[in-house]
């Protein structure tokens, strides 16, 4: 049977070892009209041969694409060894290392990772994960909001990607928390300072503060975070940690440093997969660590006086503080930060530079052919990082449905998110695409852009 | 003892081949947003990674080299299959914001295993965003939440659980608002009616259950609970954590739960990663649909789509950025295919023998059941109080001691109203010469208690590390290197 | 620099500690004139992001067909398991086990795999792997002239696959070894027991016989095996190690059995990669042991009495012997025959049967199916395993690119091998061709041949 | 002490998911030709599988976990990359018998690595048939047989090698038919030349060497030997294993060799799998080229294709049914591309800078040196000889120990001609840490063997097993498992 052992002798001397007749008979205790064993809508088994051959097929149809979208994930370059090592069985198919002495490997990693994300973020501790990036800053905000138990306002940008704003909502609104809103200035697509000051009070706890921002552009951190330092907020920086290698870190911001740093952590070796799994990061102070949500491995002894690992301060954890916990969370993301690990390892602070430097030049190079095209201009006037908004002279729907029908998909729309960016895509061109990708994307959206331009738009055909 | 990768650091040294052949200095970015200093990341060759992790990963226990019968946590067999079609390139390299039409081979993966899940537990709709258990009964509870405002119900305030239950019950409950009531256990093991009648109340959101419970038994009288918590106008959660015991047998939705969540990492075999990632989908009857969080995936006339907020109006809302641990699900679909229809039932029923099996011969070599009277699930609770009482050797001592054997100990001090339990679940996929193995040890150890008690108390002996001081990593907190010269 | 960890403060260092100044005065014992750093037919460097980008449009273009070849080299089901855990770095980055205490891994695998393959051919013994199917043969030829000192002819039937008599002919020639062909018979594609009877005589050290055949063809080993026998000749079978899922083992043919078998390990788990690596497979009787070549793996005791494995009979290497070794082989296929061992052992005798039974059967089906075309037959009228003749009424250099342009790799022609086989197509179906993919063929197939009859083919154009 | 896999089998147990849907049996094959008892196959489940070879695997010494400085093998690191390009399926899934229009692909990168073997070898042609040195040897020698019988000169049956050649060698050479004659070496690790001039003559097909030799040294005569041997009508073969010492430095055709190979599993990196597959091309220059073995790739405007048996008469011959190792050859091409033209000569660089840096230090500690008046190559010998007469300890001794210190052995005993030797070769990719640590390893095993020399000699203490009595594997020979009740 697949992946049962038993044969039927084995079965038959267990079943006498019991002293029953059946498996049957073992179910007994469960009320006979509850016994359902009909499953309509499951399929018949297949084999390993079969499942592969229509898996390929169904994987070989997404497979026709280059991609230029970013929008919170990015496809860079990942080393072979990453996954060729996380994958080992004893990293993939080990649980939470409950058993510290029977888990050393995983524990050690653990550490490891730690110490990375501590240093590329500038902060004292780390956490072992989080879910991923959203679900990252609403914990932040559960975390600020416990810290500073009469404040329940904490304001969020709507330069912070509107699915970590709406993640955010889902998360703490239940607890009566309030996400306040702050626009963005319409010429720089920054916060607007005014707006934010306008917005701070007495009863906000936090802001946060995104950094490159959902455009691309970097804000100005280190007056944001005197700002909210002055107003006795706390910081919660939102960051992507290649641009780590190159930007500032959170924990150098302004006078004193973001409090709280969280993020998606794809970037560092993950594929894309349609959105996950990924693994969102959390960093802070050291004087936040008893308030951090989710697992934290330790150095420390054995009885020896050996140097070794074990999961700490678990006082704050669900499995013994039950309702009184930082967090239910339990499960983490314990593979992916595995490849994370190696990423940094593999690639080094050069290496990771070198990503972040040629994804940035990437960008330019692609914004520059692309505004070259009449019709199509970069909305902001601003820095960016590795991605940025054009404005193009074009109905979207039809230019991305012609582009994806080259081969292409353009970037992220952002007309659902912000209604004053009807004709706007947020775009994105990291290291690994090329010069002739990104002159095929040039060639293809100026020859729509200008027939769209030449045909009246009731004549569209295409 | 493994040097930390930072201890074979070198300044300067680079791993060029990572290196791209051309690119060029950031000139446009104002120098007061640059960083300046590099982080302190390992300088080492590929070479020295790939030693370095590969002999980290020899430290670890784990499903592919142990027996590993930890108690609620389903280790049982990860085929490698799953592994391999998660890392076709089409699924791996597909960018998630990428228009639904080209992710026809995805979406139609997903929306497979959403049907399949529907039919396994017998409920109306399914939505595979949840990223792991706990994350499934936030959202249970907050569509449970969603229900009552929608009803303008708002006086429910109370989220009841049984003692047994998990940590992240009470904790999920929380972050949802709520206050969390305990409800007791009888000594059978099933939960305590009349302490449960005289809880309900107007002010009953719901109430949180896992069948089989983490005590290794079936709540007999679940039909009854379910009534009860309707009839006080609450609903009913399922915490499908033990699904792996009743796969092809029990719906939940037919003992009458509202909402449930399943772990795929656990009854659907998707790698546990020394600790995640997991998935955590919820499904529900009828009246919760209109509340479950987006994205969805939908399909009409052979085309599969993700609906969002603006098409679901009364959705809690969104639990990530993109739509869930999608490689994961990937991963459990091409299992549930493997198994099948026929399989389904199959893993119930070998889950269910295989703990019977060690329950029966456990209590004949002598160990106490802390459920004498009833059947194992697929799992099932011994209590080592007696021999604590004894002989001063802990669980945690028999634990320590079982990893000296080759095997990882099951779970210990959970649940935590039996003392000194060990909560032994062997799975399906176990072999009667690994089961007999591991019975054969646990004898072994409770004779070596009297023979040469030591040696149990101060386990384990042939370990990378000895036992850990876990009270110094506590105290002396030290959860990040601070360099050679550091604290 | 890539894969060399020095920094040059390292390098620096180092060079003091020899007591030179720079790295090129370590080379000063070669004469000047020999110094030549220049390399123009070597490209520069390639980063592993760019090197993986062309080395996928490479391995694009040629992954578009369905293949329908045998021909000494079968596309089997592969378990994912076995070569994520064979490319396990433990295995695939360990060399030869000299240091049998720092390699019971390996070694206890070879043990293991030794004794699948005696039990597959119902030999007493194995070795631990020879490069490949056709160079295996030469090697038993090799070493039944060996045992037969004094005779120096081997009969080589045309069954036998043309590249194995080739390849043979190659390696035992240098020693004044003689490979006698022996015709097949026209009508049943065997061996011609009245031609093979007429080449028997004092000189003959050994027959080889191929079973299936190069035709896809059962011969008659029982009645072979006893002429050999009863002939003073050894007899070296030629297997399919797959095939003896379900065909009689070699150890079992006539009275005796034959005395060495080898083959191609390809079948089992080995993926088709262009023709290798591949592995070779010699299992031979007890008493013929210590004239193998290869490794041979032996169990053994530690001083303490512990089980443990080693490499044994190093007396017949050239390591040890030299010029008087039974063999050069030095470096084998160990990782894949680490493959292989995975495969058996995942597949079970039960799976292993599955696989034989379903490639026959598809073969079947395969040859109903084209036969049922006007103009297409089965050349031979003989029993096959999974493989099989047709004669095609179309000229085959244009049929083939025909259906090659279709996306099918129709089969081997024969015409270059046997000079009565002109119009012949050797194919083959295993048991991961699906009937869709025979209704494709035999549909082109249909079209192409009856086009073919319409069109005289001096006006033909394709 | 790790039970063998059929061990764990138990009759009847299946791994369906490796079955197939539907399968009928065979019905059309003659009884007589059946099979009909199944093999003693292991019967045993997937997770049974994993969990055996998973924890084989760790019993192992690799380059993946351990320092691995075996002389002549050339252990320096696999990149992981080339492993990855060696699976895409368009690669690993092509049938090797299918039309050379339908692997374009593959072929472009074999002809591509040829081209930078002509170059880094100097050589006129190359052919990638051989399928690991030892063929390539045969190949050559091959060829320098058909070469003279090309010219009628067929008196010529003798090979000559040095005494410090690789067994291969003469074994090879005899393969060919040719009779074998040893050439001594001098003193200080050069041919003796007086000796070869004795020997060379009209029988004299030809010599092999290696050079720089196994013993650490680069040949400083070889132009004298060149002309010598050419003087004599003979052809010059070199043994190519130690070509990492030069590569991107010396051209062996420049060197006056008529016909080489190259061992890609040791100078381009591709793995050696515990034991292969390895890939050994043959270089030729202008004399020899039409005795190349077939398949031979060839490109014109833009298009490759194999020439066979037809198109090459004058052909050695086929050494394989299809085209060799290409999936081995496929990882060098990769491992060619990743170093680049600026790699190659790094290669020998820090090869021969770390082995220097042993040697070095290693003599600074007192252990006597074969050659210690020579410069090392990318290795060295050094002699236990003394430690031997003084304590008894010999160079196995050493070996094993080192083995309880975390590093696997250097090459002991070969070549022959240094009594207790090691051939230590660090390559160029481990680092000054880990050459540090070795070398401090050997110090403190010599302490050892002062102190308490009892553990040396019993050594290895910390592995898997103890020594193993090699005498009774040979004498009682167990190769072949006979089932429990077995012999
Ligand atoms: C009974 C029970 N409920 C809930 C959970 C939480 O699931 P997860 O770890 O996936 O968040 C677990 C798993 O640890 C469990 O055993
Ligand atoms: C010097 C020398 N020559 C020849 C060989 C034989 O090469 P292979 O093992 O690839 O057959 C080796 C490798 O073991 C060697 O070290």
């Amino acid at each position: 049977m697949p992946f049962i052992p038993h044969t039927e002798k084995e079965t038959r001397q267990m079943l006498e070892a019991i002293g029953v007749r059946q498996i049957d008979e073992l179910f007994d205790e469960i009320p006979d009209e509850l016994i359902n064993e009909k499953l309509n809508h499951v399929p018949s088994a297949m084999g390993e041969a079969a499942i592969r051959q229509l898996s390929k097929k169904r994987a070989e149809i997404d497979n026709a694409y280059v991609n230029f979208i970013g929008a919170g994930a990015y496809e860079h370059h990942i080393p072979a060894a990453v996954w060729q090592l996380a994958t080992r069985g004893e990293f993939y198919s080990a649980y939470t290392p409950y058993q510290a002495e029977a888990s050393q490997g995983t524990l050690q990693l653990l550490y490891e990772y730690q110490t990375m994300m501590a240093s590329l973020t500038a902060m004292d501790v780390s956490n072992a994960s989080l879910y991923e990036g959203a679900s990252a800053l609403a914990e932040a905000v559960l975390m600020a909001v416990r810290t500073r138990c009469k404040k329940r306002r904490v304001l969020m940008p709507e330069t912070v990607h509107p699915r970590y704003r709406e993640t955010a909502q889902t998360i703490v609104k239940n607890q009566g928390i309030i996400l306040s809103s702050v626009a963005y200035s319409a010429e720089i697509g920054c916060i607007d300072l005014n707006r934010l000051k306008d917005e701070l009070s007495e009863d906000v706890a936090a802001i946060v503060i995104p950094q490159p921002n959902y455009f691309g552009i970097l804000e100005d951190v280190d007056g944001l975070v005197d700002l909210a330092h002055d107003n006795a907020c706390l910081v919660i920086a939102v960051v992507n940690p290649l641009s780590l290698a190159v930007l500032k870190a959170p924990g150098d911001w302004g006078e004193t440093g973001a409090d709280i740093v969280v993020g998606e952590g794809q970037p560092l070796g993950i594929p894309l997969s349609s959105g996950g799994p990924y693994f969102g990061f959390m960093c802070s102070s050291q004087k936040l660590v008893r308030q951090m949500p989710g697992r934290l491995v330790g150095r420390t002894v054995d009885v020896d006086g050996k140097q070794g690992f074990t999961l700490t301060l678990q006082a704050r954890e669900q499995h013994i503080r039950r309702s009184k916990a930082t967090s239910n969370i339990c499960t983490n993301q314990g593979l992916m930060v595995t490849a994370a690990t190696l990423y940094m390892s593999l690639m080094g602070p050069a290496g990771m530079e070198q990503a972040a430097q040629a994804s940035h030049t990437n960008t330019r190079k692609l914004i520059e052919k692309l505004t070259s095209i009449d019709g199509v201009e970069a909305e902001f006037n601003s820095t960016v990082f590795h991605e940025c908004v054009l404005r193009i002279d074009a109905p979207m729907d039809d230019l991305l449905r012609a582009m994806t029908a080259q081969g292409i998909i353009a970037g992220k729309a952002l007309a659902a998110d912000f209604n004053n960016l009807q004709n706007c895509l947020l775009v994105c061109a990291t290291e690994l695409r090329t010069e002739e990708e990104m002159d095929e994307y040039a060639l293809h959206l100026e020859r729509i852009v200008s027939k769209r331009r030449l045909d009246p738009p009731c004549a569209r055909k295409m | 003892m493994t040097k930390l990768i930072f201890e074979q650091s070198t300044a300067g040294r680079t791993n060029n081949s990572q290196f791209l052949s051309t690119t060029s200095p950031i000139d446009d970015i104002p120098d007061g947003l640059r960083r300046k200093k590099r982080p302190a990341l390992p300088e080492v060759s590929e070479m020295q990674v790939v030693r370095h992790y590969t002999r980290l990963s020899q430290l670890n226990f784990s499903i592919d080299t142990q027996f590993y019968p930890l108690g609620s946590c389903t280790m049982k067999h990860n085929p490698r299959i799953c592994n391999e079609v998660a890392q076709y390139e089409g699924f791996s390299g597909r960018h998630p914001s990428a228009p639904d039409s080209t992710g026809q081979g995805i979406l139609s993966c997903l929306f497979d295993l959403q049907e399949i899940l529907k039919d396994i537990s017998g409920m109306s709709e399914i939505s595979l965003a949840p990223m792991a258990g706990a994350q499934g009964e936030f959202t249970g509870i907050a569509m449970i939440r969603a229900y009552h405002d929608a009803r303008n119900d708002g006086r429910r305030e109370e989220i009841l659980v049984p003692d047994a239950a998990h940590g992240t019950n009470p904790a999920s409950a929380v972050m949802c608002g709520y206050r969390v009531r305990e409800i007791p256990t009888q000594g059978n093991g099933d939960v305590d009616i009349k302490a449960l009648r005289a809880t309900l109340g107007p002010q009953t959101a719901g109430l949180m259950l896992t069948n089989p419970s983490t005590l290794g038994v079936f709540e007999r009288q679940i039909k009854e609970i379910a009534a009860l918590v309707h009839e006080a106008g609450g609903l009913l959660y399922y915490d499908g954590a033990n699904m792996n015991a009743i796969l092809g047998k029990v719906k939940p939705g037919e003992m009458g739960f509202d909402v449930i969540h399943l772990n795929l990492h656990k009854t659907f075999s998707t790698p546990h990663g020394g600790g995640g990632p997991g998935a955590g989908p919820v499904g529900v009857n009828e009246r919760l649909i209109p509340f479950l969080p987006v994205p969805k995936i939908v399909e009409s006339s052979g085309e599969y789509r993700l609906l969002n907020k603006n098409d679901c109006p009364q959705s809690i809302g969104r639990l990530s950025c993109f739509m869930g641990n999608t490689g994961i699900l990937l991963r459990a679909w091409v299992y549930a295919r493997l198994l099948g229809r026929e399989g389904m039932k199959r893993v119930a029923d070998y889950a269910t023998l295989n703990a019977n099996y060690m329950k029966t011969k456990l209590e004949r070599a002598g160990f106490e059941m802390a459920y004498p009277t009833r059947r194992a699930t697929h799992e099932f609770v011994l209590t080592l109080k007696k021999n604590k009482a004894d002989t001063g050797v802990t669980a945690m001592d028999f634990a320590k001691r079982l990893l000296d054997k080759g095997y990882h100990a099951p779970t210990t001090y959970f649940p935590l109203l039996v003392p000194e339990c060990f909560l032994i679940e062997p799975t399906e996929s176990e072999s009667l010469e690994e089961l007999d193995g591991f019975i054969r040890a646990m004898i072994e150890i409770g004779e070596e208690t009297v023979e040469q008690v030591e040696t149990v108390k101060t386990a384990p002996h042939t370990l990378p590390v000895r036992r850990l001081d876990e009270v110094r990593a506590a105290r002396q907190l030290d959860i990040v290197w601070q360099g050679e010269n550091g604290v």
